[in-house]
């Protein structure tokens, strides 16, 4: 049933590539989007799926040798209490704001082109909040006694303490990742259905059959799903924006210089949506090349990526401006000293790393050549990560290592286990990414079909009108 | 959900365009027929309407268990720090509001994100891997690209006549499902 | 032919309710557990290397707590008696007794006696007999009627809430000094209130600071 | 310590000792450190052994090298590793899931007398370091000695010790110690080893003694330590009336000869100092470490300490050195000279002084080269002061300084009449007036070397090691056909005589000893000799012809002797109060011998050349007779914060001179010997100057173990290098005409604080006495701020504490009693170098203002502050640290899970967490060293500065059971105890009369980052110095 319309439809004038490459039936996008899920694994596949697997083996010998002899194997000392650990958590995190944003924000602000990234990015963030997750877990120094950190009847009577804001964070993250796990599952829901009915082979069949809870997209059940999803889509915002404010809190409320600023929530949030958009785009460009998802993962949607990581960019250059300028301002000595020898001191390499990649690199998308050029946004997407990767190196380490007595400024220098942690937890991660482009729907499908009509129907609106019922 | 001795017959139908399928439940609805229900790939605008269906009760569940979080999460901090044993926690009040906003909020989320979920699932009736609809092969389509309607006949009503008349609101295929028993 | 039959619809709901309930209950077993007799380790009879009868030196000879356990008011320890007093009576009474063979093979070996630990309290707290028996906590309190044990067993959970439920409110478990050792004391009239006016006169204030108990 | 009469000794004749065996009842409390093990018996140590595992106890003998700490003997290994690993379970959690085993306690057979099970025990007991004695206070859990301090009776020390004698537990437990005798076959194949027996060699001596003593012991040498002991000199006296012929030698390579042979030029007899700074007004110390807390120096220490509080009664020092020492630290002017250089300024000085003041006008002093301007400005000022203050001024002179100017300074007291006011001269109390190598080894040489000599008995301590490379004591050892040597460990000594006997340590062992000022006290011991030891009196005994008699009654026997009627009575006093009555001797006022002085004066002084080296004293391991005392090892070194290592240390100037910088190696060469040492800059020093701190280098104690701590065992030490090796017989003290070039390499270095400046910042407050009354620098530092936050209102006690910057010499003495108090694990070297992981919980920050050549140095001790609105309190998720009803800050290991996030918010960053399971990696040995009171930490809980709280609870308990309130100054931490100068006080705010309120309201007073806000419970008192203003 080509729809005449269609192709001109999908063009918008001021936009000149449009949302959906080529005419497509629901027939054909079905088969053209679940396309790389029935297809055999491809050698790339399987070469990037053993690297990954590898780099999780890494991660867990450094988890086996951390439990085994404790935090001393990471190159933690006193008075860095919180290192490389902390600056792998805070920038996974991070990561993880993406997708729920992507999904929930610009679903209430109706943006036609969030469809086709939608469920991946949904997809990173809950692969990024568990690679986040570990290392609070990991960083304790008795972890199996972690448990003493919710709010349970101990016969010690003793609870939690609520003032403190790692308390904050266990709730904070802990309610992010279920309700981004809610949030995909539930717009998975009609995908897994159109799995199980569109796939042939009868194991498959009946996976993708439970997973589907039996959905059989009644107009009665859209009714009540298309309200839950608008609710959590509505739920999803301000929760991103209040879990890494959270977790910006666990210095912001602390009295060290460099960490204690008003000005962390904001800039916090502006990085971790850089950053998070940034690895979005690092995944999307080989993803559509290999599973042929192009004509839907389109260069608008690239492009009004970079736009949004051009502009988180200078919201945080601005947030870096601030902090400068405060501490100037301020003519608090440790205040001062703090930021000038983040400029000049030890790790200065680290700061300027973190300035060229999060505040000039950016600036190249003012191109449009740049902003739609897929080698650069490539390269830019992965630099952005190593830059925010720096930003929270800097902000964690050298503020500590710098505090308020002379006698306690000390060095710090990580051991092969942070490393290995970092280098495990992008193992586990692209693991995980993998198998889901693999397995899964990585295109909330039903929601291009919808748009496809839509877009089809863009002038031409159903001729039907309901009559008032006297029932 | 449904559970009979006799089982009911059910009928399924296709139609070219969800124009067709709208037009097609709505006259049969006005024909007196009740349980009826449209199945497509996608959500079809205006179809509530159409089904003549009422306003979701979602939000409404959303709503109780946000209050419901909402509370239990303050209550619980100001219990626990403020009541039942106040430490002197570096001179700071034992319960401070503004330190229980986090906490509050995040719970106020949780509980809200829980209810819509399963709520939404217990009002769909899922998990429901079986439904008769599915009993007739061609009705796989309907969650890729095929639009579908489904009636529950009443008890003892006549199936051939009822699928006649559906073909003849434009069905491009019409098929007559028997629901399993148990 | 469907891809499911009837029977999942419940199958599958069953399911569902099993994923999510089994963690809830495991959880709210094991605290419960935990304050059972079985997590704390009471009432197990400890039995010791020699057949050592509290009930027998306590009730039939009368022989009082402190005559053998010295330190219990002067200590944080109450001290376990040492070979010489079992010695004091046993040189003259049942002197021969096979019973007391290691005993006196302890003494004159000069080789102590191996008693098994009946109350163990965990490593890091720092419990003082001395201020308890001082300011009136009776032995029977937390010891129980070891004059009606043959072998003694722990009767307190010994578990830190226990410690802090005393500690906050510990009239109801005071008695006169006079009375300290005796197993069968009972207040006359409300422990309330006795316990109050003991309180006063033995000038009695708990602490409910972490280093009353951990240092 | 409120009583003033400590209980007697349990340990007497052998029948009693029985009783003391560290055996435990296993009280709660003492669980962490102690769980109890099967059988006892009599002798504690080898017997059972033998009983336990006979075969075993062969094979050790067997061993070539005395064992490790793994083959410690099985009682302690596992009664103590099991401790720790049920503490570590248990703090684990694993008991929750897991049955915790049935533990067995034992009784004791016989109850000791005095012993109460779960009370510490208090001992009056005395040890002394180069014949110089120090009264001890000695605490002991159920027979383990665990805690060492001053005793508060003594007239010198007064209570108050050095980092040394805090140290003595871990010494006594140290694993490496020599454990069994050994003897060679001959010292030509010092090969074929073969372990033996005390009575072997002991029977060896009385009969071979009969043929000595036919001849008067003509081939009879002895090489001692110095001793002041009365009953050794009783027992050589003996020895002497059996072998006329024999010849005591005493030997000490850091030692008083110089002072002494000063008196001897300038009042004709040989005496000994002591300074009473409470009196003196003005001190100059030339090249001089008054303020070393060495046993001689804790009565000046204390006295110097009174004159730094009331700003009224300040005195002025100047401190004229070539290195930076404490007191240079410490002085309110300093000027920098070479070694060689400080005979001229002293000879000017006199000089000066001759003008003014009688008595000094005959003597003509030239100072044999033109003084700098400078240096005539400070003799003016100085001399002008001195003359200025008669009898209330001293000079003072350092040890390595050759006699004359000792002399010159003799000189100038007595002219001034400092003499017998703050200048104490007492009698040589050592039984060998002269101890340096240069005293005695040409003419036990030639001795030798004759054929004479057929017996050496070394008991000094390991003369092979310290002493000059030109002289070759080991060849000497090594010609003489028996050789016994004494000492604490199987050493480079050992390795060269026929015997070896390992020596009882202190806490082991009866004898006796004087202080400085003659105040004798009996050495009791605390504990059975650990291993074969012997003590020096017996080994001597054994050249009687006499029955063998124990250490005890020998002792018993020769007072006994002394006292006659009553000794018993007195006996029981002595041992209680730690002191025998009517041994101090009058301090002496000789004459000044002029003629003699001049004579001296007459020839001009040697000039240096070149780049001077300074062999000097190592805070840590003294001479190196402490070098395997991690406790001492892991102290900051008080300058320069170093830990595990020596390092040549220079100007700055002088480091940029050379190219180098800090940890880059330099070869120094002097007198044809070479020596590679890592570069240390520090403030203050002379130019073309090194100092050496001497005892390093031991090849016996190997650095570290693989992997260096990262993953398993953390003890790691340096080395460091051997100075002795530059030294020759001619120049112990300096050396001048060194030759110093870089030798392209480097070494770590394990500092504990990397920035020595404030960096701009207000942290620790100076002032000279003038801009502190013009306008006090501390008024903004203190008092409240405005806050959001209701005020708390504590009732009872009140914490707190007061810690006086311009008291404090940085001696480093509390370091380590809280070290010893608080069962603070060692790190070792590569945990401290690669990530400041040390677990102190008490820091002196040394911070340097001012001129890098005219350092001002603020010490400030650092502990946990005890914040009442604490910044780490609130970010704990756990509630694991909360303040306590009376405003402690409490931290409870068993409820920490390790965030480290109250580390992060510190300010002061106090806190201490363990990465690794230090513990776990004790010897099991060293755990013996361990308080029963203080929990053992577990790997992954944070721990830090709890003032002490055992102290102040067990106080608490005491006071309340005898219904009464705590007295002001019941509870003292250990910190406070140790000091020698008293810069911490420690009481309850609530008492209107406690010196710690006094100090908090003190005009002096400052907080620490007081505009935090964190009000901490301790305050501090700022430094004010007194310093000249004609030299400002």
């Amino acid at each position: 049933m080509a729809d005449p319309h269609a192709a001109t439809a999908a063009m918008d004038p001021l936009e000149p590539v449009p949302l959906i490459i080529g005419q497509y039936t629901d027939a054909t996008l079905t088969q053209s989007l679940f396309g790389h899920v029935w297809a055999k694994p491809t050698k790339g596949w399987l070469i990037m799926f053993a690297l990954s697997l590898m780099g999780t083996g890494i991660l867990g010998i450094s988890v086996v040798i951390t439990l085994g002899w404790g935090i001393g194997t990471w190159g933690n000392t006193i008075p860095m209490g919180w290192a490389w650990g902390i600056v792998n958590f805070v920038w996974w995190v991070g990561i993880g704001h993406a997708g729920t944003l992507i999904s929930a924000i610009l679903f209430l602000f109706q943006q036609k082109w969030r469809t086709a990234i939608n469920r991946f990015a949904e997809a990173m963030t809950i692969f990024a909040v568990m690679c986040a997750g570990l290392f609070p877990a990991l960083h304790t120094g008795r972890p199996w006694f972690d448990y003493f950190l919710f709010p349970y009847p101990s016969d010690t009577l003793l609870w939690p303490q609520f003032k403190s804001p790692l308390t904050w964070d266990v709730f904070a993250v802990s309610t992010y990742f279920t309700v981004s796990l809610l949030f995909w599952y539930l717009g998975l829901i009609p995908d897994f259905a159109a799995l199980r009915d569109a796939s042939t082979n009868k194991a498959r069949r009946l996976v993708y059959g439970m997973l589907s809870l039996g959905w059989r997209g009644s107009g009665r059940h859209w009714n009540d799903y298309k309200s839950a999803y608008l609710l959590l889509a509505g739920l999803a915002t301000p929760l991103v924006l209040s879990v890494h404010t959270i977790v910006s809190f666990d210095f912001a409320v602390s009295l060290l210089p460099g960490w204690h600023t008003t000005i962390f929530p904001p800039y916090f949030v502006a990085g971790a949506v850089f950053s998070g958009f940034a690895m979005v785009v690092t995944w999307l460009v080989p993803a559509r090349q290999f599973c042929g998802l192009k004509h839907v993962i389109t260069l608008r949607h690239l492009e009004n990526m970079n736009k949004i990581i051009m502009l988180t960019g200078m919201l945080v250059a601005y947030g870096y401006m601030m902090e400068h300028f405060i501490a100037w301002y301020s003519g608090n000595v440790p205040e001062w000293d703090q930021f000038y020898d983040r400029a000049t001191g030890n790790f200065r390499a680290i700061y300027w790393t973190m300035m060229f990649c999060n505040v000039v690199l950016p600036q190249v998308y003012w191109f449009k050549k740049a902003r739609t050029s897929i080698p650069i946004m490539f390269v830019v997407s992965i630099l952005v990560n190593v830059g925010m990767w720096s930003e929270r190196f800097v902000i964690f380490v050298i503020s500590l290592h710098h505090s308020f007595l002379p006698s306690m400024f000390k060095d710090y220098v990580p051991t092969l286990v942070d490393v290995g942690l970092l280098v495990g937890t992008i193992g586990m991660f692209s693991m995980l990414m993998l198998l889901f482009l693999k397995f899964f729907p990585a295109i909330a499908v039903s929601e291009v079909k919808e748009l496809n009509h839509e877009l089809a129907h863009a002038h031409v609106r159903p001729e039907a009108n309901p009559r008032q019922s006297g029932a | 959900m449904e559970t009979a001795i006799v089982p009911r017959n059910w009928i399924v139908a296709e139609f070219p365009t969800p124009a067709g399928l709208l037009e097609a439940a709505q006259t049969l609805r006005e024909g007196g027929l009740t349980d009826i229900d449209t199945h497509t790939p996608y959500p079809l605008h205006g179809a509530e309407k159409f089904l003549g269906l009422k306003r979701s009760r979602v939000p409404l569940i959303a709503l109780i268990g946000g209050i419901v979080g909402g509370v239990s999460g303050l209550v619980m901090q100001w219990w626990m720090n403020g009541y039942d044993w106040p430490l002197n926690i570096g001179n700071r009040p034992p319960f401070s509001a503004p330190a229980a906003i986090p906490i509050t909020f995040e719970c106020t989320v949780l509980f809200a994100a829980l209810s819509i979920f399963f709520g939404t699932l217990a009002l769909s009736g899922f998990p429901r891997p079986y439904h008769p609809a599915f009993d007739a092969e061609e009705f796989r389509s309907h969650s890729t690209h095929g639009f579908w309607l489904s009636i529950a006949l009443p008890e003892g009503s006549d199936a051939q006549n009822a699928s006649g008349k559906v073909s003849e609101l434009g069905a491009s295929l019409v098929k007559v499902v028997q629901e399993q028993v148990e | 032919m469907a891809l499911f039959n009837r029977w999942t619809n419940t199958v599958s709901r069953l399911s569902v309710v099993v994923l999510f309930g089994t963690p809830v209950v495991l959880i709210s077993l094991l605290m419960l557990w935990v304050r059972t007799p079985y997590g704390t380790k009471q009432y197990r009879e400890v039995l010791q290397p020699i057949q050592f009868d509290h009930r027998h030196h306590v009730s039939d000879e009368g022989i009082e707590c402190r005559y053998c356990h010295t330190t219990v008011d002067k200590s944080p320890s109450a001290g376990i008696p040492s070979t010489t007093v079992c010695m004091s009576c046993h040189a003259q009474i049942w002197s021969k007794s096979p019973y007391l063979q290691m005993v006196r093979e302890a003494y004159f070996t000069d080789r102590p006696i191996q008693w098994r630990r009946v109350h163990n309290l965990p490593d890091y707290v720092y419990f003082n007999h001395s201020i308890h028996v001082n300011k009136g906590v009776g032995c029977v309190t937390c010891h129980g009627r070891v004059d009606e044990m043959p072998a003694v067993n722990q009767v307190a959970p010994l578990t830190m809430g226990w410690c802090v439920e005393c500690h906050r409110h510990p009239e109801p478990n005071l008695r006169p000094l006079e009375y300290i050792t005796s197993m069968t004391w009972k207040p006359n009239g409300d422990p309330e209130t006795v316990g109050a006016e003991l309180a006063k006169k033995y000038n009695v204030h708990t602490r409910t600071s972490c280093t009353t108990c951990h240092r | 310590m409120s009583d003033s009469r400590f209980p007697l000794p349990v340990l007497g004749d052998e029948k009693s000792s029985a009783s003391v065996e560290p055996e435990v009842v296993s009280a709660p409390q003492s669980e962490a450190t102690t769980v109890p093990d099967h059988g006892y018996h009599k002798s504690y140590w080898r017997s059972l052994e033998q009983k336990l595992n006979p075969e075993k106890y062969k094979s050790l003998n067997a061993r070539e090298f005395p064992p490790n700490y793994f083959d410690v003997p099985k009682g302690v290994d596992r009664r103590e590793f099991i401790g720790l690993l049920g503490a570590s379970m248990a703090l684990a959690g694993l008991t929750a899931c897991s049955e915790k085993p049935v533990e067995p306690i034992l009784a004791y057979t016989k109850n000791p007398e005095h012993m109460v099970v779960g009370d510490p025990l208090h001992y009056a007991t005395a040890w002394s370091l180069r014949g110089v004695g120090t009264g001890l206070l000695v605490t002991a859990r159920e027979g383990r000695p665990v805690k060492v301090e001053g005793n508060p009776e003594h007239p010198v020390n007064k209570g108050s010790t050095g980092a040394y004698d805090q140290a003595l537990t871990i010494s006594l437990y140290d694993p490496k110690r020599g454990q069994h005798v050994r003897r060679t076959a001959s010292a030509t194949k010092p090969g074929d080893i073969v372990t033996a027996s005390w009575r072997t060699l002991r029977e060896q001596l009385v009969t071979q003694g009969a043929e000595w003593a036919k001849d008067g012991g003509e081939g009879l040498r002895f090489l001692m330590e110095p001793s002041s002991s009365p009953s050794g000199g009783d027992l050589r006296e003996k020895v002497l009336k059996r072998f006329p012929k024999a010849k005591f030698y005493a030997h000490a390579q850091l030692n008083h000869d110089n002072a002494i042979q000063g008196a001897e030029l300038a009042f004709g007899t040989a005496l000994h100092p002591s300074y009473a700074l409470e009196d003196a007004d003005v001190v100059v110390a030339l090249d001089a470490d008054l303020l070393e807390p060495l046993p001689e120096n804790l009565g000046a220490t204390r006295g110097w300490g009174e004159r730094r509080s009331e700003l009224s009664k300040l005195n002025r020092v100047y401190a004229i050195e070539s290195r930076l020492s404490i007191t240079g630290a410490s002085a309110d002017q300093r000027l920098r000279l070479k070694p060689s250089e400080i005979e001229g300024f002293a000879r000017a000085l006199l000089a000066e002084l001759g003008g003014s003041v009688a008595g000094l006008n005959g003597l003509s002093a030239q100072p044999g080269r033109t003084l700098s301007d400078t240096e005539q400005k400070w003799v003016k000022a100085i001399a002008r002061d001195l003359a200025g203050k008669p009898s209330r001024s001293l000079v003072a002179v350092g040890e390595t300084q050759p006699p004359v100017v000792h002399a010159i300074a003799y000189a100038i007291n007595s002219a001034l009449g400092n003499v017998g006011t703050t200048l104490q001269l007492h009698p040589v109390l050592t039984h060998e007036k002269y101890s340096s190598v240069g005293t005695w080894y040409p003419e036990l040489k030639e001795d030798v070397d004759a054929g004479k000599v057929k017996a050496l008995v070394i008991t000094a301590w390991n003369p092979v090691y310290a002493s000059p490379f030109d002289l070759d004591v080991a060849g000497l050892i090594k010609k003489v056909p028996l050789s016994i040597y004494l000492g604490s460990h199987d050493d480079e000594t050992a390795k060269v005589a026929t015997w070896y006997l390992p020596a009882q340590h202190t806490l082991e062992t009866w004898g006796d000893t004087r202080a400085v000022d003659g105040t004798a006290s009996i050495i009791q011991p605390l504990i059975r000799p650990l291993f074969d030891g012997q003590s020096e009196h017996d080994l001597l005994s054994a050249f009687l012809d006499a029955p063998e008699q124990t250490a005890y009654d020998r002792l018993r026997a020769f007072w006994s002797g002394k006292v006659g009627l009553g000794f018993d009575a007195k006996w029981e006093t002595w041992l209680s109060t730690g002191l025998i009555d009517g041994q101090t001797v009058p301090a002496q006022r000789p004459a000044l011998n002029a003629r003699g002085l001049s004579q001296a004066l007459a020839t001009a002084p040697a000039q240096g050349s070149g780049v001077e080296l300074a062999f000097v004293p190592d805070y840590r391991v003294f001479d190196g007779r402490f070098a395997n005392v991690t406790w001492l090892q892991e102290m900051p070194d008080p300058i320069t914060k170093l830990t595990w290592d020596n390092a040549a240390m220079m100007s700055p100037g002088m480091a940029k001179k050379l190219g180098v910088d800090r940890e880059s190696v330099i070869a120094i060469s002097v007198n044809g010997q070479t020596l590679e040492a890592p570069v240390l800059p520090v403030p203050g020093y002379a130019d073309d100057f090194i100092a050496l701190p001497v005892g390093y280098g031991r090849e016996l104690f190997p650095s570290g173990l693989p992997l260096g701590g990262v993953l398993g065992n953390p003890v790691n030490g340096g080395t460091g290098f051997n100075a002795y090796a530059l030294q020759t017989s001619a120049a112990l003290g300096f050396v001048s005409g060194a030759q110093v070039k870089a030798a392209g390499k480097t070494y770590d270095l394990a500092l504990t604080q990397d920035h020595w400046t404030m960096e701009g910042r207000e942290v620790s407050f100076s002032q000279t006495l003038a801009e502190f009354k013009k306008e006090p620098a501390v008024e903004e530092s203190r008092g409240p701020l405005p806050t959001l936050l209701a005020p708390v209102v504590y009732e009872g006690y009140q914490w707190a504490m007061g810690v006086d910057t311009n008291r404090c010499t940085g001696c480093s003495a509390c370091v380590v009693a809280c070290v010893a108090e608080n069962n603070i694990p060692v790190v070792g070297k590569h945990q401290i170098h690669r990530f400041n992981r040390e677990m102190h919980w008490m820091r002196i920050d040394r911070y340097f203002a001012g001129d890098e050549n005219e350092p001002e140095v603020i010490n400030q001790p650092m502990m946990c502050q005890h914040c009442e609105a604490a910044p780490c309190e609130y970010v704990c998720p756990v509630n694991a640290t909360t303040t306590s009803d009376e405003g402690l800050n409490e931290m409870v290991y068993n409820r920490c899970i390790g965030t480290r996030y109250c580390s992060n918010n510190c300010p002061y960053k106090v806190r201490r967490f363990n990465y690794l399971h230090w513990n776990g990696e004790k010897p099991a040995l060293e755990q013996m060293a361990m308080n029963p009171d203080v929990t053992v930490r577990a790997r992954g809980v944070m721990e830090k500065c709890t003032y002490c709280v055992q102290r102040i609870e067990r106080t608490r308990i005491k006071a309340r059971t005898e219904g009464r309130p705590i007295k002001e100054g019941e509870i003292v931490t250990a910190c406070q105890q140790a000091c020698p100068t008293h810069a911490i006080s420690f009481g309850t705010l609530s008492d209107q009369n406690s010196e710690t309120l006094a100090w908090h309201k003190d005009e002096r007073r400052y907080d620490v980052l007081h505009e935090l806000n964190t009000r901490p419970r301790t305050a501090y008192l700022m430094r004010v110095t007194n310093p000249n203003p004609e030299l400002a």
